[in-house]
């Protein structure tokens, strides 16, 4: 569904992503992991075209989008919730998830995903007509991901989508991706808490200084305390 | 490959230095009060008492929204709380600005990373520095800029712009820019957040070996579980604003109530 | 009584003037975080555009209205699209100075290929005239403007609260990139804004050359520098706020002007200045900016 | 002490710029061009004094054009002959149309006055934040305005204040500028200038490491406020006419201008920024008047100047957008430069291991 | 092009100024005199046009830089607080300048040497404006005044309420107002509110204000005469003040009647190609008129030369005014009047004078 190859990201002289190329597939869970630093957020980012790629190309359900705008990739069906959650401060949460949706034609199923989502976070019910910036940290995240998933995407990319989060919630948000998989939405997930997003991915991918260094499914990795312990430095306690 | 052997794990272990700690007479003693703070309708903080001394390092958990981040900013002099009183060393902080609160021992980290982009990593530590020196240093010794930034791992870094440094150093700037206040009591909001396992790891490391070294009390807040029940000596567990569960880690980890609230079944069996 | 009703409308349609210009930097600084400070030239390509109809091809006053709205309007758009596209996201100060940039060379430009002096500009003769109410002669213009700024202040607020086109417009002000995370074209949603703006700016310019009947390159200067006070005494980047500083300023000028003795009326600008200023340091957000405790959360 | 020295150091490289400038329009320069360095110094006293407020606070300020008017005026009050002044203001107050000092104490008690001034405005200013602060200083500028052109029996009113004596020149214009970088540079490096950076950049985190945000605004302010009255003393002193619309928004304009451009946040940005908005005036001004150069007899374009101002502007802000320095000052730069230099042969080394 | 004479201008061709300086009126009349035959037996003047945007730093540098070309006599910018410091720069060489638009007595009081207006004094017109309005029989007056625009806005109504009370009349109060605003209802209202009603009202308006304020004068209905002097003398006021400006009569310094010097300077500029704004076209040419008339006198183009010359000029022909006299002036010349109104949408000449009394500056 979506695929990379040989992509890069500069900033200035420094060089973020170095030729890395990934594939996922159609209702895939993917993980990208890596230590601080690696290149995750960059690699994502260049993706929807936040950052520009500065070479190699991606291709999304057999398209080039590699100089399609950020509007453009998110209208094909391709979304991320960014790094930091970056909610609109000034809005209130209501009026958040309602941009969320901004783009969809079809208002009853709009307000159907609306009460879900809502019953899913039942603290963003509560906190509905509350500013955004007030509130807290993890409730900021779960507006993230519910806004994302308000525009009805069919691959999503979340940029560490439990930073933050109570180890329930967190949990909570691990099922739920298992569930958008059953109903078909592909999913490309960067996450710091290795071996709880090995558990529910199908594949993996380990980044580090900008280069992919293994590649494989995720059973692979989280079995393996060797492969653990060199790449992401786990495993030994 | 492992990012163990740098940074903020490099720190060495060493006992509580009395003769450095002890420069204040008195420990220095983090007293809150039943405290309380609401926003319109919605109490972020209700009626909350805990304790935090010198060289202790005190966990506080609890749901998204619990209100452990409003209770930082009551501590910190970020917010004036409704009622209650928050004391340190027997001197009362109510009405307390922010910067008479760092003035007074209490030094603070942030859940959103504020550290000075434009300064650099040396300059972002001499602002908390120029602090200790007018107003703290006769009542602590601290240890030079140069210093803390070894200790933080952030040596090498002293003359990068800190905007440009990736999220894990900025976390750390922001430890080393509260540390060159030589407080009596640390507040860390979230440090681990963006860090993987390993990094987390070296974390409790370094929180251990700063409370040893700069023997302040260490008031930390953590969704990571296995940080915050490693590194933190006694845990408070907050729901709804309201304090619901005090004791250590392994006490806290059995609770009933702690794990309906936040623990979560999975995660308390780990 | 009759004087004090008739300076009761005059202060009533400075203010509103001035609510209006400040509607328009208002709603370009809530949304960029821009202070344009060439909201000003606006007005003057307004006139001059009407100017220059009436010199060579429109013969009857009442056309040259739309020509001068829909002038603000484009010009309004290309500024955006020209100058300020570039400096998107930039601190405030860079677009600040972008703003006084392109107030200097639209300045210049007319120095130099129109002309410094001012020129006179036709308007439709009932927009001068006097309406009876109730025994009371009340300029036209001066009713109009109330009246379109109570208008354009209701349709602003709807249109921000109401419309996705208003929400996109907001959110694009805290962050632009997750707008368009969210599929919107957010480079449309700013360009609407600055239409938005260049409107309001194109119907003050209206009133403001039926009163003076004259356009010169430099006379967008005063009427913004009050709106951007306006603005801030209000509270800024809020849009009620604007219209209310706008009102709350155009008031305060007309009263000290009725009221102070005549050795001392040189004084009144001081005076006016010297309140914002209290107002300011007692009221740090303006007067209808909501004083909210952030804590960390700003 | 050590900064002191440090800063000294530091300082070298624009005085150096400065004096060359200075040794090369005295030398070369026709007597107007001479008067023409004469401003940039002026504007460059100025402009490094608006840049230790704005560029440390991160608070655009318009009223600092004020601060030169009042010291501008202070010394004309006080310098200018009795004879002329029982003509000009023979009915001052405090019976100052009866007092006469001489160049020294008018230019101390000048600064005196402006920095008197400056810390009781800057107690009120001092406290507003952002945009609030801003139009903060626009009311200041127009009310000293207003004060200016309505105390008649000070200040003359709107007329024209004559008769300074006229005791200034390059080297003065020259001498106060190279004060103006050092005093700059010092308080910018200073262990306070760097506490006001940070509450620039993130106010909240400032104030929790115990910043006393207001009172070193406060400071920045009235210091900043006494080096712009220098640069107001230089013109009174060179002019020896002046009124009180030289001391308003075309001046705020074109200090906030040459600032910004250069970039506010350093002190070199302040002189880069100003050399090159002088040179550039300067240049288009001479061929605003229609000259033949080089064979080609250029048309009359008055207006020019200011189309080229307000365009270089808008193009130096889209595509630099912090100035042109950027924030770094010469030496930081100078530096960078010569750390490149040494990496670029690094990686040349290392290639040839592969 | 070695031999010719330099005339340098340091002139306001932009900024707030503009308006008030004329190049055009300048070239003009050097054109004229050139065709003529030149000056001194054949040499040619020349124009220096240096703009000072109306800034006073920069005319200082302009009036520099045309004294390092050697000029021979300077034109200086519209304000005393510009000129100023280009006579003192000029005085050195005795180079003299000449303001063209500036009515402010100060200058040539400020520079004694040689500093000179060319049109009349504000004392002068304001005391010529109140003698025709006590000659109309108007007995009460309410001052406008502003301290926007120098001494001119401030002072002249001073001048004004003097003379009117020197011959008898009465003035009411004075009322503040700001220069070049769009809105003038709230003095308006004043003058409606004011009991008894003034018969006259005396500013010292400039455009736009000078057709702004008359045209809402007479929207409130009230149609009183408007007094005021040269600011008023601008095509613009009858554009912009509508019927209002019929209400405004104004003393200036010339007329151009048929077969009047400045209606045969106008037609022959025209004809050149020159564009005429207003009266100061005319003083632009007066000023040349002065200069070769002194350059003449003295038989040299040395500026001292020139200089002493000037201060002899007495009952000279000038192009806005039959008579200027500098001899004894002391800077400021003695010239006849012109009483100016609009009737019909048209100027109109009343008569032209020279008042008897006139406050001291
Ligand atoms: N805007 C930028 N300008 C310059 N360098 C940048 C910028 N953004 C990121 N970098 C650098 O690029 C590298 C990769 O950063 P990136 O944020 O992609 O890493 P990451 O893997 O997401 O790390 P983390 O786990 O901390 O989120 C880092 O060294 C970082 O310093
Ligand atoms: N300034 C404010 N205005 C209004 N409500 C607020 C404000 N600050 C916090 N709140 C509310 O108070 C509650 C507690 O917030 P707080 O940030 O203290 O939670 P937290 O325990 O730190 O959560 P997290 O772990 O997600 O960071 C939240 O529900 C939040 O919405
Ligand atoms: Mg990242
Ligand atoms: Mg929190």
């Amino acid at each position: 569904m979506l695929s990379l190859s040989d992509v890069s990201v500069n900033y200035g002289v420094i060089q973020a992503v170095r030729g890395v190329s990934l594939n996922v597939e159609e209702g895939e869970i993917v993980a990208l992991l890596g230590p601080n630093g690696a290149g995750k957020t960059s690699l994502v980012s260049s993706v929807v075209g936040i950052v520009p790629v500065s070479g190699g190309r991606v291709t999304f359900k057999g398209e080039d989008i590699t100089r399609v705008p950020v509007e453009g990739i998110v209208a094909r069906g391709l979304t991320l919730t960014p790094e930091g959650r970056r909610v609109f401060a000034g809005l209130s949460v209501a009026e958040n998830l309602r941009l969320g949706a901004a783009t969809r034609k079809d208002p009853v199923a709009t307000e159907r995903d609306l009460n879900t989502y809502l019953d899913m976070f039942p603290i963003l019910k509560e906190r509905y007509h509350q500013t955004a910036s007030t509130l807290s940290g993890g409730e900021q995240q779960m507006l993230a991901i519910a806004r994302a998933l308000m525009s009805a995407p069919t691959m999503l990319m979340l940029d560490e989508p439990s930073l933050g989060l109570a180890p329930r919630i967190v949990d909570r948000i691990f099922e739920l991706m298992l569930e958008m998989k059953k109903s078909g939405l592909t999913m490309l997930v960067v996450e710091q808490n290795a071996s709880e997003a090995l558990a529910f991915s199908d594949r993996a991918y380990v980044l580090a200084s900008g280069s992919v260094v293994y590649e494989g499914a995720a059973k692979d990795l989280a079995a393996s305390d060797q492969l653990m312990e060199a790449y992401l430095g786990t495993g030994v306690a | 490959m492992t990012k163990r052997s740098a940074g903020l794990a490099a720190i060495p272990h060493t006992t509580p230095d009395p003769a450095r700690a002890g420069v204040a007479a008195l420990p220095a003693t983090l007293a809150i009060e039943g405290v309380s703070k609401h926003f319109g309708g919605v109490y972020a903080v209700r009626d909350v008492s805990l304790t935090c001394s010198e060289g202790e390092i005190v966990g506080l958990i609890g749901p998204n929204g619990a209100g452990k981040t409003t209770l930082m900013n009551l501590i910190s002099g970020t917010l004036t709380p409704d009622q209650g009183d928050i004391s340190l060393g027997g001197v009362s902080l109510n009405g307390a600005s922010p910067a008479d609160c760092a003035i007074a021992g209490i030094a603070r980290t942030f859940q959103n990373i504020r550290v000075f982009h434009r300064l650099t990593v040396r300059q972002n530590i001499e602002v908390a520095y120029t602090t200790y020196l007018r107003h703290r240093a006769h009542k602590r010794a601290s240890r030079s800029i140069e210093e803390i930034m070894e200790l933080i791992g952030l040596a090498g870094d002293g003359d990068l712009k800190a905007g440009t440094l990736p999220y894990g150093k900025q976390r750390r700037v922001e430890i080393a820019r509260a540390l060159a206040l030589a407080p009596d009591i640390l507040l860390l909001d979230e440090p681990a957040a963006g860090m993987n396992e390993a990094e987390s790891v070296g974390l409790i490391d370094s929180v251990r070996a700063i409370r040893d070294q700069f023997g302040c009390g260490v008031v930390v807040i953590d969704h990571d579980l296995k940080f915050i029940m490693r590194v933190s000596e006694r845990i408070n567990v907050m729901h709804m604003g309201e304090l619901i569960a005090s004791g250590t880690p392994d006490e806290v980890r059995v609770n009933k109530e702690v794990i309906e609230v936040y623990l979560g079944t999975k995660s308390a069996v780990s | 009584m009759e004087y004090v009703i008739q300076q009761a409308i005059n202060a009533l349609s400075v203010g509103g003037e001035y609510a209006l210009l400040a509607l328009g930097l208002a709603i370009v600084f809530s949304i960029m975080n821009l202070v344009n400070f060439a909201h000003g030239e606006l007005i003057t390509l307004g006139g001059y555009a009407m100017f220059f109809a009436a010199a060579t091809f429109v013969g009857n006053p009442v056309l040259l209205l739309p020509i001068c709205v829909l002038t603000a309007v484009v010009a309004a758009m290309l500024f955006e699209r020209i100058a300020f596209r570039p400096v998107r996201n930039a601190p405030a100060t860079t677009g600040l100075l972008t703003a006084f940039g392109v107030s200097i060379v639209i300045q210049n430009a007319l120095v130099i290929f129109v002309a410094t002096r001012p020129k006179p500009v036709p308007v439709p003769s009932w927009m001068q005239g006097t309406m009876s109410f109730g025994g009371f002669n009340l300029p036209v213009v001066q009713i109009l403007e109330t009246g379109a700024t109570v208008c354009a202040v209701a349709g602003l607020v709807l249109l921000l609260t109401r419309t996705n086109l208003g929400l996109a417009m907001r959110a694009a002000a805290k962050d632009f990139t997750v707008v368009r995370l969210m599929g919107i074209q957010a480079n449309r949603v700013i360009l609407g804004a600055f239409a938005v703006s260049g409107f309001l700016a194109g119907l003050a310019a209206v009133f403001i050359l039926a009163r003076r009947g004259a356009v010169d390159p430099l006379m967008g200067f005063t009427p913004v520098l009050k709106a951007f006070v306006a603005c801030v005494l209000g509270g800024f980047g809020s849009l009620l706020g604007a219209a209310a500083g706008g009102l709350v300023l155009g008031i305060l000028e007309v009263v000290l002007q009725a009221t102070l003795p005549s050795d001392v009326a040189g004084f009144r600008d001081a005076i006016v200045f010297l309140l914002v200023g209290a107002a300011l340091i007692w009221r740090p957000t303006g007067l209808l900016g909501t004083r909210a405790e952030l804590g960390d959360k700003e | 002490m050590d900064l002191v020295r440090q800063t000294l150091l530091r300082t070298l490289i624009p005085a150096a710029i400065l004096v060359a400038i200075a040794i090369l329009v005295m030398r070369y320069g026709q007597p107007y061009q001479i008067r023409v360095g004469y401003v940039f110094f002026i504007n460059l006293t100025m402009v490094v004094g608006l840049q230790i407020f704005m560029g440390n606070s991160g608070t655009a300020s318009f009223g600092h054009a004020a601060f030169s008017g009042i010291a501008a005026y202070t010394v004309a009050i006080l310098m200018t002959p009795l004879m002329l002044k029982r003509t000009l203001i023979p009915d001052a107050p405090f019976n100052l149309d009866q007092v006469v000092l001489g160049p020294i104490p008018s230019i101390i008690l000048a600064l005196l006055v402006t920095g008197v001034v400056a810390y009781v405005v800057g107690l009120a200013i001092s406290r507003l934040k952002g945009v609030g602060a801003e139009i903060g200083t626009l009311a200041f500028l127009v009310i000293v305005h207003v004060v200016f052109t309505n105390w008649i029996e000070l200040f003359r009113g709107p007329r024209a204040f004559y008769g300074i004596p006229i005791i200034s020149n390059l080297w003065w214009g020259l001498g106060a500028s190279i004060i103006a970088v050092f005093v700059a540079k010092l308080f910018r490096d200073s262990k306070y200038g760097v506490q006001l950076r940070a509450s620039s950049d993130n106010m909240l985190a400032a104030k929790a490491m115990g910043v006393p945000v207001d009172r070193l605004r406060l400071i920045a302010w009235t210091l900043s406020g006494i080096v712009v009255g220098a640069g107001g003393v230089l013109l009174a002193t060179n002019l020896g006419t002046i009124a009180p619309t030289s001391f308003y928004f075309n001046q705020t304009f074109l200090m906030m201008a040459m600032l910004l451009l250069g970039g506010m946040r350093s002190v070199s940005g302040a002189v880069c920024g100003t050399i090159v908005i002088a040179l550039g005036s300067e240049i288009t001004r001479t061929l605003e008047s229609g000259p033949v150069l080089l064979g080609i007899d250029f048309p009359e374009m008055f207006g020019l100047t200011g189309f080229f101002l307000g365009a270089v502007i808008v193009l130096v802000m889209a595509f630099r957008r912090e100035g042109i320095l950027a924030g770094e000052e010469f030496e930081d730069i100078w530096d960078d430069m010569t750390r490149r230099l040494r990496r670029d042969k690094a990686p040349a080394a290392a290639l040839d291991e592969r | 092009q070695d031999d010719d004479i330099v005339i340098g201008y340091a002139a306001a061709v932009t900024g707030a100024l503009a308006p008030y300086d004329s190049p055009d009126g300048v070239r003009c009349r050097i054109d004229q005199i050139n065709e003529a035959g030149g000056l001194l037996g054949g040499r040619k003047l020349r124009l220096e046009l240096r703009d000072m945007k109306s800034d006073s730093a920069l005319s200082a540098t302009a009036g520099q830089e045309l004294l390092d070309l050697g000029v021979s006599a300077i034109l200086s910018p519209p304000t005393d607080d510009m000129s100023i410091p280009i006579a003192a720069l000029a005085m050195p060489t005795g180079t003299p300048v000449l303001t063209v638009a500036s009515t402010q007595p100060a200058f040539p009081m400020a520079m004694p040497m040689n500093a000179y207006l060319v049109p009349y004094g504000d004392n002068a017109a304001a005391a010529a404006a109140a003698q025709l309005a006590i000659d109309m029989g108007y007995k009460t007056t309410v001052l406008m005044v502003s301290h926007d625009v120098g001494s001119y806005s401030l002072v002249t109504p001073e001048y004004f309420g003097d003379a009117f009370e020197h011959l008898g009349g009465k003035v009411l109060g004075k009322i503040n107002y700001n220069s070049g605003l769009s809105d003038y209802s709230a003095q308006v209202a004043e003058i409606q509110n004011m009991d008894p009603k003034p018969d006259v009202v005396f500013g010292a308006f400039i455009v736009p204000e000078a057709g702004v304020f008359p045209r809402q004068m007479q929207a409130a209905g009230l149609e009183i005469p408007i007094f005021g002097t040269d600011g008023l003398d601008d095509p613009g006021v009858i554009d912009i003040g509508g019927a209002g400006a019929e209400l405004v009569k104004f003393t200036t310094h010339g007329f151009p009647t048929e077969g009047s010097a400045l209606a045969e300077f106008y037609a022959d500029c025209k004809a050149r190609g020159y564009q005429i704004e207003n009266i100061f076209f005319g003083l632009a040419g007066d000023s040349v008129t002065i200069i070769a008339t002194a350059i003449e006198a003295a038989g040299s183009a040395e500026p001292s030369a020139i200089n002493d010359a000037i201060k002899e000029i007495a009952d000279l022909e000038g192009i806005t005014t039959d008579s200027i006299t500098y001899k004894d002036r002391g800077g400021v010349p003695l010239r006849n009047m012109a009483m100016v109104e609009i009737k019909d949408g048209k100027f109109t000449l009343i008569k032209k004078v020279m008042p008897d009394y006139i406050p001291a500056p």
